[in-house]
């Protein structure tokens, strides 16, 4: 059975539908009760499931992951919506010495099955501390899992298989995604694993790897290259942590050229550490460097300059057409 | 004149005592100091009085009424596609004007993002912040030569700087005496939550800091109101941290003129921080990506209305014939008149560079950034003549 | 009996009222609660009493000689290398057991890195934090099992554990009646500054979160006194955020343990968080890598020592003839045994295996971690046979 | 002239010749001022410039570095100590949102001369949150720069630097070397820059790269390695963020192969950066992949287990034989 549904309401529904299946599932954060957050995605939750499940804390990051964890630790299933990517940082204590960590400590015995949401990345005009990128902290982060949803059909069931998970899950949203329309198969039986990379487009010339909202940029690459004969293969990368190499490495080993793309800064990065496994694994079978297409080693710029500072199409057939100069 | 420089318009130090029509009965709330009643009636506190000229009774409703024009141009401004996001300060007029205008010269303040009523106090011309929400640059202004900091985004952060910076002022030995120094640190009901909020209370009251925390509790963060903060009234948590808390009327500028002035100069004769809880309202949408309709309903909003911060001033100047018709015609004529250059110089604000991406991420520069610099251009120049961008 | 299991311990609740030879004159200091003085006297509280049989009486009195017991011989076992460090209570038993005992099976305790007496009196093996301090594990046990959470290194973070584990409670509808649940955060002067803390009460008021926070006052943040956190007395913290706050005398087993016994019934019974500063004293170093002598003197080490804990209770035991000089040999004989039998345990400790690094970093496993498993087994058994290691 | 100081000592030497020269720096942070600090690196100091200038602060380490800013923005030049590397997150939040990002913000007119001094690194059989290494974190955040000591020498002259420095810098100490001696020649004129690295050994078949306390494994293994008559070329990065990768580049294209060696975890730690870097710039002259030698990717293991989780000279000459296998 398959529905259209925005990147944002396909979330609202999947936590609509962990929220049916488990009592113990619990949804917090600021604003995400009667005004069902700044964006909108658990509207009608709180009415439907009541102010004991979903429910506003007081304007305290570190307050909000911290009493997760405790709730975590009495059995409940804790999703605590960060209400933008800068304002996560309060909170960073919390999630890399107590959320990451506890499992670990505990020898096993007190697991912590809590998902952050962050709505990640910019592209939307905003002021400074809405358009950060910050997934290469907590991929860095032993203890957590990281994954990065980029259309309908994932929002709807990775948010699923995030809050099933009996690990700490930090869940990015491609804010300024949130609009775009996509197909669900709101039945579907055999959802792919929640930390398995995906081969979205095949193709024979170049590698391109990407996640989120950079998914798109991607694909559009891969058509407007098409256009010029040459033929990109798309990989959506869905998991930061644990990577899901293996279909990376297939693919090199077929194209010899790998672009990776992300809104991050460069500099210690994401697309660092696929460079370095991909050169390690792929060695003899790479025609050029590892290229990386992404955000520069600047804070997030002023929103006139966004444009500028994102990785675009433009930018990443650049790097493509440079594969091909070594 | 685009700005409100406070030498011409603020009020005067030792203005002499003027008549007192009203000024007899005390106001009703006890635990909050008021100085004019929503009805516009001077009510007398125990502890806070101000005695001002008519002048400076007339400065002080000017100023109401220009900040809260330019905060209308803002919000059209951003209808109109020319602001990316405007954070509306109506409702707040008397607290921002009245804390704004205690301030000396020397003093420095650290704003959240909502102060535009403050920052028009200082002296600043008003389209300082509009480079922020235009999203031309990142708010960013000599801070210093301002003594007005830049705004700040994340809740509660400035607080900690503020204090920083007061417990600066002490090691310049820069307190006692009417020429002290003191910091005035703003933030919200919402605010009061943060870790960092709560820390900067430790830090002030440990190293005795001239700090003054003005927090505008306009009943809401956002969407949530501010019992999802506090069960208690917010000026209580002054106590337990070592400092005094008061609770003013914020939509009374004669009050809140006064509660700012005796704690500021608490704080600069030396004898620590304090905490201001102005109880106000915010009249208008968060900012303008919020709907207040989804989470309160008119009635409640109507009730504020009735305690219009300009409102009851200019009743006050009527009664008290301080002011007459033509001069509160002439005054929302300057209003208008200031917000319809805002809006033109607004307008033809030009966009950055697209190479000043790169431009202060350091003091001392980059390798790194500046071999991006170089690859950016490289890689602009590439596109001459092409229909890129 | 290697554990202080509270049911054969433990004070049984309505105990028969006894006679009370010095229980009428009340306490010295009005705003310390005080039943027991340091002089060893009964005295009277307006609001606080406790009645117990003299088992109860002895029982406590015990706890605190075992406990102090067991903690010289961490401090032993550090200095001959068997553990990597060690954190003294020694001054805080009376804190730490009179808290300790005030609750009850159902209620879940969230220490610092401190409270092997609270542990105690959970009827918890005390060999359990052992490996923490040894270095074999990083305390790893069934918090849940034991109703004892893990000790929590990073200051503060657990209040807030605390509070969301309470919030807890209420959602299961646990709280209300005598068998309502109810939580205890523990955490230190120093604490009471940190971000986290503060958050927690917050949190705590507006969620009416049943936990009760029980600061140890035990005057230094290793070398900082507590003025170096709050100008005012840490209890007075509390007020401002919506929820009562107490100071006990710390060093008085009976009083520590009539006010927490009162706030968790509070808790239970749905009537809220409350706060809890117990006025004690580090009387050892604050961990064996400390040295004190560099930043107090040993006159202020004195004048409490003149206020011990078990000094006071020993001699309202032997004079109100509730215990005789052979009972308290007795008792001093089997705490010996506890250390003794302690020691051994300990020392025997096996390390554990180095591919213990890979295990339950995730519940669900991770490809990442496998594969790093998998390489460092390959590699260590290249060294088979070889000298390495 | 030259001293004989430990590299605990040499820090604490260089602040007082920081103290010394310039009246507005400032000390702060816990325990710093009475006690010395828990390592002992700011003894007597408070002695000899008060209590104004050497404070103690309250148990906050937000609180630490947002005054430490405030004070900047006054004109001082404080020099934050956090006790101990996992003690730094609650302060994450002022670090990478209002210390790395201000002077961005005010388009230049507000420098951030703030240091925060972070005892880094495990090896010291410490219990958990002692024994971290976080500078991954700050490296991938833009407007901070940061940098590693692992000598007494450049102890001495890098924290000087640091505090001479208008940009905000994190300051990583090795802290299980603090009782390390060294030569201090205390009256250098012309110290190399603080943004520089150094080859410390030449060799001409495998690079070798570390930084801070794996200096002295590297220099160990190139030891054990002569005697096995292979040569290598150690460098000692010293600056995290930027890096200095010239003398990188310039040495691999001589000896083709590169290992690089630190403690944190590799997944998206610095040792990637690197990786994708030299790929880059020298994917000509590599005759084998560049291979990493790092803590793995868990959190760190109770004391007892960090001999084998840190890297040490077997892992060393191990990854050093294995690049001679591709
Ligand atoms: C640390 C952080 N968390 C969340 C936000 C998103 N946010 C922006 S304004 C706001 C509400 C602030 O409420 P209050 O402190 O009362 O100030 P007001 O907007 O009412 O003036 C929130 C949650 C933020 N800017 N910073
Ligand atoms: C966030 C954090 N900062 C610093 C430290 C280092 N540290 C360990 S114990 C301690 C002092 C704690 O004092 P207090 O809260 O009074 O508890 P006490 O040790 O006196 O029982 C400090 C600063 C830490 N463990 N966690
Ligand atoms: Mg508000
Ligand atoms: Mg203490």
């Amino acid at each position: 059975m398959s529905q259209t549904l925005r990147i944002g309401g396909a979330i609202g529904a999947g936590l609509r539908k962990a929220l049916e299946d488990d009592p113990k599932v619990l949804l917090m954060g600021e604003d995400v009760g009667k005004l069902g957050g700044v964006f909108r995605v658990t509207d009608g939750l709180q009415k439907d499931f009541g102010e004991d499940r979903i429910f506003d804390t007081p304007l305290a990051e570190s307050g909000i992951v911290g009493t997760a964890i405790g709730l975590a630790i009495r059995g409940y299933r804790p999703v605590c919506e960060i209400q933008f990517n800068g304002f996560v940082y309060p909170a960073f204590d919390q999630i890399v010495s107590q959320l990451a960590k506890m499992h670990y400590r505990s020898q096993g015995t007190v697991p912590l099955p809590v998902v952050v949401r962050i709505p990640c990345g910019g592209g939307i005009g905003a002021v400074e501390h809405h358009s950060e990128s910050p997934e290469a902290y907590f991929a860095h982060t032993p203890g957590l899992k990281v994954v990065s949803v980029s259309n309908s059909q994932d929002a709807y069931w990775m948010i699923q298989q995030a809050i099933a998970s009996d690990d700490p899950v930090i869940f990015f949203e491609p804010l300024r995604r949130y609009q775009e329309k996509g197909e669900v198969d709101v039945s579907m039986a055999d959802a792919p694993p929640l930390h398995s990379a995906r081969v979205e487009r095949p193709g024979d010339d170049v590698t391109v790897v990407a996640w989120g909202s950079m998914m798109k940029v991607a694909h559009d690459s891969a058509t407007a290259a098409a256009e010029d004969g040459r033929s990109l293969e798309v990989i959506n990368l869905r998991t930061l942590s644990p990577l899901d190499m293996a279909p990376v490495f297939a693919s090199v080993r077929r194209t010899g050229r790998l672009v990776v793309v992300h809104e991050a800064p460069s500099h210690v990065g994401i697309a660092a550490e696929i460079s370095a496994r991909v050169t390690q694994e792929c060695f003899y079978s790479l025609e050029s460097p590892v290229l990386r297409v992404t955000g520069y080693d600047t804070p997030y710029p002023a929103a006139r300059l966004e444009e500028d500072y994102l990785p675009d199409l433009d930018r990443v057939l650049d790097a493509v057409d440079r594969t091909f100069t070594y | 004149m685009v700005n409100g420089d406070q030498n011409s318009t603020g009020p005067k130090k030792k203005a002499p005592a003027k008549r007192r029509k009203s000024a007899s009965t005390p106001a009703a709330d006890p635990d909050m100091v008021q100085l004019l009643t929503p009805e516009g009636r001077r009510v007398s506190h125990p502890d806070y009085d101000v005695s001002m000229t008519d002048d400076e009774y007339r400065a002080l409703y000017r100023d109401m009424v220009i900040v809260r024009r330019l905060d209308t141009e803002g919000t059209a401004l951003q209808r109109q596609g020319q602001l990316g996001i405007w954070a509306s300060l109506q409702g707040q007029e008397a607290a921002q004007i009245g804390s704004g205008r205690a301030l000396q010269q020397q003093d420095m303040v650290f704003p959240t993002y909502r102060e535009h009523g403050v920052l028009w106090t200082k002296g600043i011309d008003p389209i300082m912040p509009f480079g922020l929400f235009r999203g031309v640059d990142l708010g960013g202004w000599d801070s210093r030569a301002f003594k007005f900091q830049m705004y700040t985004i994340v809740i509660g952060a400035q607080s900690l700087h503020a204090t920083g910076y007061a417990m600066g002022i002490t090691k310049d030995g820069k307190v006692g005496g009417d020429d002290g120094e003191a910091v005035i640190a703003y933030f919200g009901d919402g605010a009061s939550s943060q870790g960092d909020v709560n820390e900067s209370f430790v830090y002030a009251s440990v190293y005795n800091a001239p700090v003054v925390f003005f927090c505008q509790n306009n009943q809401y963060a956002i969407s949530e109101p501010v019992i999802r903060q506090a069960r208690v009234p917010l000026f209580k948590r002054a106590d337990g941290f070592g400092f005094p808390g008061v609770r003013v009327d914020g939509n009374d500028v004669l009050a809140t003129y006064a509660v700012t002035k005796t704690a500021m100069d608490n704080a600069r004769h030396g004898n620590g921080p304090s905490f201001i809880e102005a109880f106000t309202y915010r009249m208008g949408a968060h900012t303008t990506t919020d709907d207040p309709t989804r989470y309160r309903d008119s009635g409640e909003v109507e009730q504020w209305q009735a305690k219009d911060p300009i409102e009851r001033m200019r009743t006050f100047l009527r009664d008290d014939e301080i002011a007459d018709a033509d001069w509160l015609e002439s005054v929302d004529a300057e209003a208008n008149d200031h917000a319809l250059s805002l809006r033109e110089r607004v307008i033809s604000m030009p966009d950055p560079q697209p190479a000043a991406i790169f431009d202060n991420v350091y003091h001392e520069g980059s390798q790194l950034v500046d071999s991006e610099r170089a690859e950016f251009s490289k890689y602009h120049a590439s596109f001459e003549g092409s229909d890129h961008r």
